[in-house]
């Protein structure tokens, strides 16, 4: 096995795990990850000086079970992941499709949304938006979902203008095919792979983001355990004990870069383009 | 003999550079072409890349709506058929047998998109494919591969299977052969011929190969930047070309005779280009026997016995 | 006469299963045109780049004897043979439209093979590339030096590529399919070119091309190549007068000549398609395409000559073709 | 090429009017603001108040025109929280983000571009395979985790640089490398492929024929035309960066415009809110049409025709 199949082994691993922790995560955990015990605040992991064993990765500044949070917050990551993706993916898709497809106007108006959507400053708008509606998952996964369509959009239409213009297609037209017959039938599964690739991607910037958002203090609500509020509750205390920024953000990190590794590896296995 | 295709004075602007504020640059692809193409014959159109031929192929085949002006099918209007009722009298061949078979789809599939396009049901289908594919000289077990384990030459096979698999009338070949080798060229070449004479085909057979235009059709038209320069009956073309732009692009034919050198073909090293026709007669910045008035009078269609030529001087 | 260019035995191998190349000699001889003809995936154009040492990368070349000159190029080291490229060698391809840098002026392209060959001023070979491209007969020289490619079109880009390789004067010019990409008047206009450019400059023409037409009309001698091997080997006007092996006289018959093969009558024509060589494949190579293989084609091909310069590689005698068709 | 300019300056005008739209209406989607304005605490009256003292209880229209008419002149409005106004507080702000993007886009170009044209060079070498794994692992670090990293290390542990805001240049350092972090892998991407794409090309193919030095091969011939998707990219990038700045600045404690408008947001401060978007949107649009140029420049195809 070479190197990329390795990581891509690997990355199908490591999401589908942090998936099955995220369904199981109230037979897995140990405790209720909401519950305080404030004689027990920053306990460090059992495998550290002062560690007790019933908290295999230590308590928070509130006494809740580190790592029954950290599997509930990987149902938060999967969950934002997921959603956004399939959110984004619709909208994005089917600009690019029209505009790739009926190109002239209707590309042009599509361009245009792409162009607005790109000068968007995206952190700062998705801090706003879940500000004014107030912070709850659904917002934030509607908000990222409606906010992380370009690259969808982009790749589609693109692909779609190659493949519309190719013999094939010409010959589906003159074989008496529908207009939807040749979109679905025709075009569609020549570009899937790449829409693959491109959901892989969208889904680990969507984790990584709602991550950011909750750091700001802006993403999912308290007492929520997502992985990017553990860090942000967190960072008070990490100069005395540092491992409370480690745990969430080393899984965050791993998660991550399972998605890549899997995007990668379908990338190779879909002989999908480079850069897609 | 009744016109299997009839051009009434058709032209195809395309609209170059879709900038949102900047005026699209105009392509006159094909410039007010009139033809008619006898049943049953094979019908060559000649020229060179950016001529509009295989723009002409397309407003045929009903691929593109023409700007201007009208196309007839078997008598009747190509604007006004149903796309399923098109399909069942005219096909399309296309030149390049690695795009135009659909990558993701098995060839049973392929050959059968027609048919499934008339609503016909599947087992009717897989039965008609297998006939067909054998037809045409590949094994009917073929139908359960995919394009990429054919070669070149089967992949033609199969784009020909699939133009013939609904009976049409008529099969438009958009240079059917110039993306393969020689020895390939030569089966497929066969093939169309056979095909032709027992299923009783009209065919038009667009190419930039003279030699082998010469072999398959019997009437011959030449384009140039747009429009039929000269249109003519093979032999007739071959042995007595009167535009001086056939008589350039007959004196490039390269046989394998040894000895006969390569002629002067006298054009000189400007080239065509559709986005900025000459005025007057549009051969005559390349054309080596052009005078003065070449530039200023644009010449009209004249019959010279059964040819018909635009050049001032023919 | 002299031989310039002397390869013996070359062969080609990717890292993959297969032999490109599996034994291939040629011999261009100085001041003439040896045409290397044959189907796509034969070898020729991987031959040409072999010689100049511009394979792709992973590419391995072997040869019993690579000489250009009377040198052996063989052993040269990358930085050595770039000396000889584009000055004694040059090399043209087929695809004119990709094959001149889109971010810089023709004139800039030209100047820098003479400036590094041969060193000198800009100025001087600007000169000397506007005296060039007027005698591969474009007009207005002065003013295409300052034109990018994409402002050309394919037949004067073609026209620059040939100009660009001479610049310095080389003695063989290796043509890569260099009309393929053409429309057929330019076709015609570029081999008339190079016809005269070779007459006038004493120029030697290694002309690789899949065209038996171009072969017929350029060629002094042509190399038959078909599945990495050089299966015929004649001057032009005994290769067309008597093919011999079964390939090159299948590939004859292909070819619609008009008025000699009649209207609408089936073109002589080859069976299958080109077979993938794996390595160590024993034999010849056509034998599954050929209606005269027996037994032994599996084995040990013998090398047979019609006639003094005439070689062919087939087991069959010289005189197993019917006279040849005129 | 003027034709070229005009339109690509008429298309970014129109984003920007976009941009306007949308920024103002993300402050009236969510209903009244004069009661988020007054916080909880408020009374019908002091509502009220609020409402005419900022305007609004005119017609949704009669505001958007209004500030769009003053926003041309340079006018944003005035801060609720600060009352100061917020063309100052961006103006006064502007400094420290824009260096901290500049030094970003630095490190991220000066680490990137050598490295990925190595890697082309090297294609399917340990080395590229390595380099490109990097770039994968590089992909998947949080940034604000991997600022917080760096402030325990090199700011706690070893004392090296100050872990929050920026007296001297040296506060610039470790924000920097977090802003580039995020920017490598994409911009290593590029200059590896467009220089893979260059060096397999017909041209590059000329260039060996032509004998000519492997320096002015890869450097001259092949990083000409792999350039030209990097610039875009750069600048991109660069936009990014500025809009990522929220983060970084919050991390370190930058008090930039990114920080401003973070600050806004949670204090409500609308009129900030809504300038802070459309000045970085305008800063973004400014960037890719500087690109665009940029790009016209470098290649000749889009200069002359």
């Amino acid at each position: 096995m070479s190197i990329r199949q390795i990581a891509g082994t690997l990355g199908a691993i490591i999401v589908f795990g942090v998936a099955l922790m995220a369904i199981f995560a109230p037979l897995l955990v140990p405790h209720d990850p909401f519950a305080q015990d404030l004689n027990l605040r920053l306990v460090p992991p059992s495998f550290m000086d002062g560690g007790q064993p019933d908290h295999f990765l230590g308590t928070d500044q509130l006494g809740r079970d580190y790592f029954s949070r950290l599997i509930y917050g990987a149902r938060i990551s999967m969950l934002i992941g997921v959603a956004t993706v399939i959110t984004s993916g619709l909208i994005g898709i089917t600009l690019g499709m029209l505009g790739g497809f009926l190109g002239g106007r209707a590309d042009m108006v599509v361009m245009f949304i792409i162009t607005c959507r790109l000068s968007i400053p995206l952190i700062l708008v998705a801090l706003a938006v879940v500000s004014l509606v107030g912070s709850s998952l659904t917002v934030v996964v509607l908000t990222l979902g409606l906010l992380l369509w370009e690259r969808f959009a982009v790749v589609t239409r693109t692909t779609v203008m190659q493949v519309r213009t190719l013999d094939y297609v010409s010959a589906a037209w003159a074989a008496g095919c529908s207009r939807t017959h040749i979109l679905l039938r025709e075009i569609l599964p020549n570009i899937v792979h790449h829409l693959v690739v491109v959901a892989t991607l969208e889904m680990a910037i969507a984790i990584l983001l709602e991550a950011a958002l909750s750091f700001l203090g802006l993403g999912v609500p308290p007492p929520l355990p997502s992985w990017g509020l553990m860090i942000s509750e967190a960072k008070d205390y990490m100069f005395f004990s540092p491992w409370v920024i480690m745990v969430p953000g080393i899984s965050l990190f791993i998660l991550v870069l399972g998605i890549n590794f899997l995007g990668d590896a379908l990338r190779d296995f879909l002989g999908a383009t480079r850069d897609a | 003999m009744s016109a299997a295709i009839e051009i009434r004075d058709v032209a195809k602007i395309f609209r170059q550079g879709t900038g949102l504020f900047s005026a699209p640059r105009q392509v006159r692809a094909v410039d007010g072409v009139s033809l008619s193409m006898p049943a049953g014959g094979c019908f060559g159109i000649v020229g060179e890349s950016g001529c509009g031929k295989s723009t002409l192929a397309r407003l045929i085949l009903g691929l593109h709506p023409p700007t201007s002006g009208d196309i007839l099918v078997d008598g009747q209007a190509l604007g006004a058929m149903g796309r399923r009722e098109r399909a069942r009298l005219i096909q399309p061949v296309f030149q390049d047998p690695f795009s135009s078979l659909n990558p993701r789809r098995s060839i049973r599939d392929i050959v059968g998109l027609p048919l499934a396009a008339q609503g016909i049901g599947g087992r009717e289908i897989t039965s008609r494919v297998g006939a067909m594919l054998e037809r045409v000289g590949l094994r009917a077990e073929m139908a359960h591969r995919l394009p990429s384990q054919l070669s070149g030459g089967q992949r033609q096979r199969v784009a020909i299977a699939r133009a013939l698999v609904l009976g049409p009338r008529i099969v438009v070949c958009d240079e059917p052969t110039s993306a393969l080798d020689v020895s390939v060229q030569a089966q497929i070449l066969n093939l169309l011929n056979e095909l032709r004479r027992d299923l009783g085909l009209t065919l038009v057979f667009i190419s930039h190969n003279l030699a082998v235009v010469e072999h398959i059709c019997d009437e011959v038209a030449v384009m140039y930047l747009g429009r039929v320069v000269e249109h003519a009956d093979t032999d007739a073309l071959f042995h007595a070309p009167t535009h001086p732009y056939t008589r350039a692009l007959l004196d490039s034919v390269l046989t394998p005779e040894p000895g006969l050198g390569i002629p002067d073909v006298g054009l000189g090293d400007s080239y065509p280009d559709p986005a900025n026709i000459p005025p007057g007669c549009r051969f005559h910045p390349r054309c080596p026997i052009a005078e003065a008035r070449c530039a200023i009078e644009t010449p009209a269609p004249r019959m010279i016995g059964t040819r018909r030529v635009e050049c001032l001087l023919a | 006469m002299s031989t310039l260019l002397d390869v013996q035995d070359l062969r080609v191998r990717f890292n993959t299963a297969a032999e490109a190349v599996r034994g291939v000699s040629v011999r261009v001889e100085t001041g003439e045109t040896h045409c290397l003809v044959g189907e796509s995936g034969c070898g020729k154009s991987v031959s040409a780049l072999a010689v100049m040492g511009l394979l792709a990368k992973g590419g391995i070349r072997t040869a019993d004897r690579l000489e250009f000159a009377g040198q052996d190029i063989s052993r040269l080291s990358e930085r050595q043979m770039s000396r000889l490229r584009g000055d004694k060698i040059a090399m043209i391809f087929q695809e004119p439209m990709t094959s001149l840098n889109p971010a810089y002026t023709v004139g800039s392209q030209m100047a820098e093979v003479r400036m590094r060959h041969r060193g000198g001023s800009k100025r001087e070979a600007l000169d000397r590339a506007a005296a060039l491209l007027g005698r591969v007969g474009i007009t207005a020289p002065g003013m295409r030096l300052a034109q990018y490619p994409h402002q050309l079109s394919g037949g004067l880009r073609q026209r620059v590529m040939i100009a660009m390789a001479l610049m310095c004067d080389p003695e063989l010019l290796i043509a890569d399919e260099p009309t393929t990409a053409l429309d057929v008047t330019v076709q015609a206009q570029i081999l008339r070119l190079l016809m005269e450019l070779q007459r006038e400059l004493g120029l030697a023409i290694l002309l690789i091309t899949h065209d038996l037409g171009i072969v017929a009309r350029m060629a002094h001698r042509v190399s038959v190549m078909y599945a990495g091997k050089v299966v015929e080997s004649a001057t032009a006007d005994s290769l067309f007068a008597a093919p011999t092996h079964p390939y090159t006289r299948g590939l004859l018959d292909c070819v619609p000549i008009p008025g000699k093969v009649a209207r609408g009558a089936p073109l002589g024509s080859i069976p299958g398609t080109v077979p993938r060589i794996p390595l160590g494949f024993q034999g010849c190579g056509f034998r599954d395409r050929c209606a005269h293989a027996d037994a032994s084609c599996a084995t040990i091909v013998p090398q047979q000559t019609r006639q003094p310069g005439h070689a062919y590689a087939c087991r069959l005698p010289a005189g197993w073709v019917a006279e040849p068709v005129a | 090429m003027l034709v070229f300019f005009g339109r690509r300056l008429l298309v970014a005008l129109l984003v920007t009017l976009t941009v306007l739209t949308v920024s103002f209406a993300l402050t009236r989607l969510s209903g009244d603001l004069a009661i988020a304005i007054a916080g909880p605490q408020a009374t019908e009256q002091d509502i009220i108040i609020i409402r005419k003292a900022y305007g609004l209880d005119r017609p949704v229209v009669v505001q958007f025109v209004d500030w769009v008419v003053s926003a041309a002149s340079g006018d944003l409005g005035r801060s609720y929280i600060y009352h100061e106004p917020v063309a100052r507080l961006i103006k006064d702000r502007l400094p420290v983000t824009l260096t901290l993007g500049l030094t970003g886009l630095l490190i991220a170009m000066a680490t990137a571009i050598p490295i990925g044209i190595l890697a082309a060079m090297r294609e399917g070498t340990l080395f590229d395979r390595g380099i490109m794994m990097i770039a994968v692992i590089g992909q998947a670090m949080p940034s604000f985790w991997l600022g917080l990293l760096l402030i325990i290390t090199f700011g706690l542990k070893l004392g090296w640089l100050p872990i929050s805001g920026v007296d001297e240049w040296d506060g610039y350092v470790l924000p920097g490398i977090v802003l580039a972090f995020a920017a490598i892998p994409a911009m290593m991407r590029l200059t590896r492929s467009g220089m893979v794409d260059a060096l397999a090309s017909d041209y590059i193919r000329t260039a060996r024929a032509k004998g000519l030095s492997r320096a002015s091969i890869v450097l001259k011939h092949a990083l000409r035309n792999a350039a030209m998707p990097v610039v875009a990219v750069a600048a991109v990038q660069l936009g990014f960066m500025l809009s990522g700045s929220v983060v970084i600045e919050s991390v370190f404690a930058l008090h930039g415009v990114g920080y401003l408008g973070w600050e806004s947001i949670s204090k409500n401060d609308f009129p900030v809110v809504q300038a802070v978007v459309l000045f970085l949107a305008v800063v973004y649009i400014f960037l890719t049409l500087m690109a665009d140029l940029l790009n016209a420049f470098l290649d000749p195809r889009l200069r002359t025709s």
